[in-house]
C-alpha cells in the first residue's frame, strides 16, 4: 500500500514533466546553464592552481658548500639535504660546472677572463617541495654541517606564496557568490515554473487531498528535473572542457598550459552537480508549494 | 448533517456577503438552495467546504465544527463532501479519467477500485466516450459533467452542488436531477444550488431562498419563490 | 449578417463537431440557437469569431469571408462582433472596468468616449457599484454580466451570445434578455444560445435548433423545440 | 492621438509589472543575477589585465655604451634612444655606478674584489611602452650610433606576450560563454514570466485587439523590466566591487592587487548592462508573444 502510493507520486511528478513540457524544459535549461557557470569557473581555478604548483616546483635554491671541503666530501652532502623534510631534490654542481655555467652565461664580457674556478664553490641546486616554507627550510639547509651558505629568493618565495592566496581567495569568492547566484537563479526558476499550479493545488485540496499528497509528486518532480540538469550539465560541460583541451593543444602559445585531465575532475564535479541539481530541484518546488498550501 | 448558526461573511474589500444565515439541513435531506445573482449562495457552499471561513457564526458540516478545525483535519472533512463548483475546477492539465480518478487517489483509494469506479461515474454523466480528453476539448455542459462525476465519485456523506445544470440542456438537467434525487433516496444528503425554476418546482423538494445575504424563506413546498 | 454554407468542423482529436450547417442570418433579426449538450452551438460561434477555422464550407460574417481573411484583418472583423463567451474569457488582472474599458481601447476610441460609456453599459447591466472589483471577487452571475457589457461597449454590427444567462436567475435572465431585444430594435443583430426553454418561448423569435452537428429545425414560430 | 495611444501602451505595461508583481520580481531579480555574474566577470579580467600592464611596465632592458664613448658622449646618447617609438624611457648609468651595483650585489663573494670600473661599460636602462615589440626596439637601439650591444630578456618578453595572450583569449572566451549563457537565462525567464499570459492575449485578440496594441504594453513592460534590473545591477555591482577594494586594501597580502578605480569602468559598465537589459527584456517578451498572436 505506502509502496503503491509512492509509486503512484513518482508517476504523477513523471506525468507532470511532460504535460508543463515548456515549463520543465525552461526549468532544466537554465539549471543546465547555472552549472555550467559555475562548473566551468571551478574548472578553470583548478586548472591555474596546479599551474601554480607545478611553477612553483621549478623555483630553485643554491646551497654553498664549505671551501675546505673536497669534491668527494662535498658530494656526500647529499642525503644529509634530502632528509630534511621539505627538500624535494638536491643536485651537486661542483666548482668547475659552475664556473662554465658562469662563462656561458657572461662569456662576451671580458670580466670574468682569467678568473679561476678556485675562486667559486661547490654548490647544490636545491627544490623544494613547499616553497612557502623557505624561509625555515633555508635555515635547516644551513644548519647542515658543510654548507656554508644558502642562496635563496626570499622575495620570490614570498610573491609565490601571495599571487597563490591571492588566487585561491579571489577564486574561492568568485566560486561563492557564483554559486549563490546560480543557486538563486536555479530555486527562482523552479518557483517560476509552479507558479501556475496554484490553481491545481487549490482543486487538489478542495477534493481532500492532504499537504503530503499534493507535495510529493512536486518533489518527484523537482528532484528529477534537478537530476536531469545535473547529468546533461555534467556532459556538456565534459565536452566543452574535452574540445578547449584539444584546442589548447593545437595553439602555439596555448600549449603552455598544462590541463588537469577531465577524469581527475569527473567524479566530484558529477557529485556536485547532481547534490546541486537535487537540492535546488527539491528545494524550489517545495518553498512554492508550501505558500499555496494555506488553502 | 449542515448547521449554521449566525452566519456573517463580509470579504475583505468589505462586501458583506451574508448577514446572518440560520439553517440545519439533516442526514438524507435534499435541499434546493436559490436566489437572486449575487446574493451570497456560492459564498455559503464556500464556507461549507471550509474554503473561506466566516467572519460571524458557527458552521458544522458532518460533525466537524469549523471554528474548531485544525488545518489538518480539513482533507478529512472534504472527504465526505462531493462538490460541484459553479466555475467547475477541472485540472486541465489532467483528462476527464485523471480528473475524476484524482479525487479518488486523493482519499488513498485502492487502484482496483478505481479503475472499477470511474468508468462507472463517467457513464452516468454520459461522458464514457470522452475519458481521453482534456477539459478544453469538451463543451461547456461537458465540462460540468465532469465536476459532477468528480463530486459522485467518492460516494460522499453530502453532495453540494453549485448550479450542477447551468450548461446543461433542459433533458440533460432533468437527467442528473433524477440521478441526484436517487442518490438521495440511498441516504446521501444533497444540496443544489439552481436557478432553474421549472427543476426546483418539478422536484417538490425543501426550498431555502435567500436574498441579500438573509434567508427569505425556507419551506418544504417545492417552490422556488423568487420572482420578478 | 452572416451566411454559412455547408460548413462542417473536425477538431484535432476526431470529433465531428458540425457535420454541414448551412444557415443565413440577416441584419436586424434576433436568433436563438438552441440545441443539447454537445450538439456544436459553441463550435459554431467560434466559428463565426474566427477562433477557429472550418474544415469545409464557407463562412461569411459581416461582409468579412472568412475563407479568404488576411489575419491582418481580422482584428477588424472583431471589432463589428460583441461576443459573450461561454466561459465569460474576463482577463483576471484587470477590474471590472478596465475589463470592459480595454475592449473600447482595443478598438482605438476616445478616453472621453470610454470615460462616457463605460459607466453606462455597467450600469446597464447592474454592476455599476463593482466597477473595481476583480472578476475573482464577483459572483458567478456577475461575471457573467461583465461579459454581457463587454459585448455591448462598443456598439457592435452582431451580437453573438453564448449562455449569456446561464449564471442568472430567472429575473436578471428576462432583464438581460430584454435588454438584448431592445438593442435589436435599434438595428443590431442578435445571436443568442440558451437552453431556457422558458425565455425562448417567451420571445416568440426565430429559433435555430441544431443536434449532433445539424440544423433540425429553423423556424419563426419561437418555439424551443428540442424536447425529451 | 498616436502619442495619447503610447502612453495608454505606456500605462497598461507599467500596471502589468505591478499586477503581475511576483513574477516581475522574479524577471528583475534573475536580470539582475546574470548580469552580476557577467559584470563580476569583466572587472575582474579588466584587473588582471591592468596588473599585466603594470608588471610589463617594470621589465628593463641594458643598452651597452660603446668603451669609446667619453662620458659626456655616452649621455648625450640619451635623446637618441628615448626618439624610438616603443621606448617608455631611458636611464643613464655610468660606468662607476654600474660596478657600485655588480658590488652591492655580489659584494660578499671574492670575485669582483680588486676590479676596476674600466672593465665596465656606460650603459642605458631602458624601459619599453610594449613588451611585446622588445625583439623589434632590440634592433632599433643597436642601430643608434655609440650603443655597442644591447642586453634584452627576450625569453621573459616571450613569456609576457604569451601570458597576456593566454589571459586575453581564456577571459574573452568566458565572458562570452558568461554573455550568452546569462542573455539565455534572463529571455527565458522573461519568457517563462509572460508565459501565463497566452489566455490574456487570446482574449484580447478576441475583443478585436490589433497585434500592434497587444505587443506594445508588453514591449514597454519587458524595456522597463530590463532597465531597472540593470539600474539594480549596476548599483549593486557598485557596492559589491568598493567592498572588495577595501577589503583588498585592508588585507596585507592583497595589498599588493592594484585596483582599477572604479569611476573609470562605471559609464562603459552602466552602458553594456542597460543595453543588455534592454535587449533582453523587450526581445523576451517579443519572442513569447509572437507565439500567441496566432490565434
Ligand atoms: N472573493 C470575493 N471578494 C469580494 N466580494 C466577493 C467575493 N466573492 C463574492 N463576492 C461578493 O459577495 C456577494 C455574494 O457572492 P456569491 O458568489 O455568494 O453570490 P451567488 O449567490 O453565488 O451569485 P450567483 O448566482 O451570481 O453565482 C456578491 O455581491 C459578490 O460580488
Ligand atoms: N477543442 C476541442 N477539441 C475537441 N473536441 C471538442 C473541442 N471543443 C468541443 N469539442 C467537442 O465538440 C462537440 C461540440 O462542442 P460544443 O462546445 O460546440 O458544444 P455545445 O453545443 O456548445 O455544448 P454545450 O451546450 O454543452 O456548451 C462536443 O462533443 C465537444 O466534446
Ligand atoms: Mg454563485
Ligand atoms: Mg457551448
Amino acid at each position: 500500500m505506502r509502496r503503491n502510493r509512492y509509486s503512484y507520486f513518482l508517476r504523477e511528478g513523471i506525468n507532470s514533466i511532460f504535460t508543463h513540457g515548456f515549463m520543465s524544459f525552461a526549468s532544466v535549461s537554465i539549471i543546465v546553464a547555472c552549472l555550467i557557470i559555475m562548473g566551468s569557473f571551478t574548472l578553470l581555478t583548478i586548472n591555474v592552481q596546479s599551474m601554480i604548483k607545478k611553477w612553483e616546483s621549478e623555483n630553485q635554491m643554491l646551497a654553498f658548500v664549505d671551501e675546505a671541503f673536497s669534491n668527494d666530501q662535498a658530494k656526500a652532502l647529499e642525503k644529509d639535504l634530502r632528509a630534511i623534510p621539505n627538500v624535494a631534490d638536491a643536485t651537486f654542481v661542483s666548482k668547475d660546472d659552475a664556473l662554465k655555467s658562469y662563462l656561458s652565461q657572461f662569456g662576451d664580457n671580458d670580466l670574468f677572463k682569467g678568473i679561476d674556478s678556485s675562486v667559486l664553490r661547490h654548490r647544490y641546486i636545491v627544490h623544494l617541495k613547499e616553497i612557502g616554507k623557505m624561509e625555515e627550510s633555508k635555515k635547516q639547509l644551513e644548519a647542515v654541517k658543510g654548507i656554508a651558505k644558502v642562496n635563496a629568493h626570499l622575495e620570490i618565495s614570498q610573491g609565490f606564496v601571495t599571487i597563490t592566496r591571492i588566487v585561491s581567495t579571489v577564486s574561492i569568492i568568485i566560486i561563492v557568490i557564483l554559486l549563490v547566484i546560480s543557486m538563486f537563479i536555479m530555486s527562482n526558476t523552479i518557483k517560476l515554473t509552479t507558479f501556475d499550479r496554484r490553481e491545481e493545488i487549490a482543486i487538489m485540496k478542495m477534493v481532500g487531498a492532504t499537504n503530503a499528497f499534493i507535495r510529493w509528486p512536486f518533489v518527484f518532480e523537482g528532484l528529477i528535473l534537478g537530476f536531469v540538469g545535473a547529468l546533461i550539465a555534467f556532459l556538456l560541460q565534459w565536452g566543452i572542457y574535452y574540445v578547449l583541451v584539444i584546442e589548447i593543444n593545437k595553439s602555439s602559445t596555448m600549449k603552455l598550459i598544462e590541463t588537469v585531465p577531465f577524469g581527475q575532475l569527473a567524479l566530484p564535479l558529477l557529485g556536485i552537480f547532481v547534490a546541486t541539481g537535487l537540492v535546488v530541484g527539491a528545494g524550489g518546488s517545495l518553498t512554492v508549494i508550501r505558500k499555496y498550501l494555506n488553502v | 448533517m449542515v448547521r449554521m448558526v449566525n452566519v456573517c461573511k463580509a470579504y475583505e474589500n468589505g462586501t458583506k456577503a451574508l448577514k446572518g444565515i440560520s439553517a440545519e439541513i439533516n442526514d438524507g435531506e435534499f435541499v434546493f438552495l436559490v436566489g437572486p445573482s449575487g446574493s451570497g449562495k456560492s459564498t455559503i457552499i464556500k464556507l461549507l467546504t471550509g474554503e473561506i471561513a466566516p467572519t460571524l457564526g458557527s458552521i458544522v458540516v458532518n460533525g466537524y465544527d469549523l471554528e474548531m478545525i485544525k488545518p489538518a483535519q480539513m482533507p478529512f472533512l472534504r472527504r465526505t463532501l462531493g462538490v460541484v463548483f459553479q466555475d467547475f475546477r477541472l485540472i486541465d492539465k489532467k483528462n476527464v479519467y485523471d480528473n475524476v480518478a484524482f479525487a479518488m487517489h486523493a482519499v488513498g483509494a485502492s487502484s482496483r477500485d478505481i479503475k472499477r469506479r470511474v468508468p462507472y461515474v463517467l457513464e452516468l454523466v454520459g461522458l464514457d466516450t470522452k475519458t481521453r480528453r482534456k477539459p478544453n476539448e469538451l463543451s461547456g455542459g461537458e465540462q460540468q459533467r465532469v465536476a459532477i462525476a468528480r463530486a459522485l465519485v467518492n460516494n460522499p456523506q453530502l453532495i453540494i452542488a453549485d448550479e450542477p445544470t447551468g450548461n446543461l440542456d433542459p433533458a440533460r438537467s432533468l437527467e442528473i436531477m433524477t440521478l441526484m434525487e436517487r442518490i438521495n433516496k440511498l441516504g446521501t444528503t444533497v444540496l443544489v444550488v439552481t436557478h432553474e425554476k421549472e427543476l426546483v418546482n418539478r422536484f417538490s423538494k425543501r426550498v431555502i431562498a435567500i436574498d441579500n445575504g438573509k434567508v427569505i424563506s425556507d419551506g418544504m413546498d417545492g417552490y422556488y419563490n423568487y420572482e420578478t
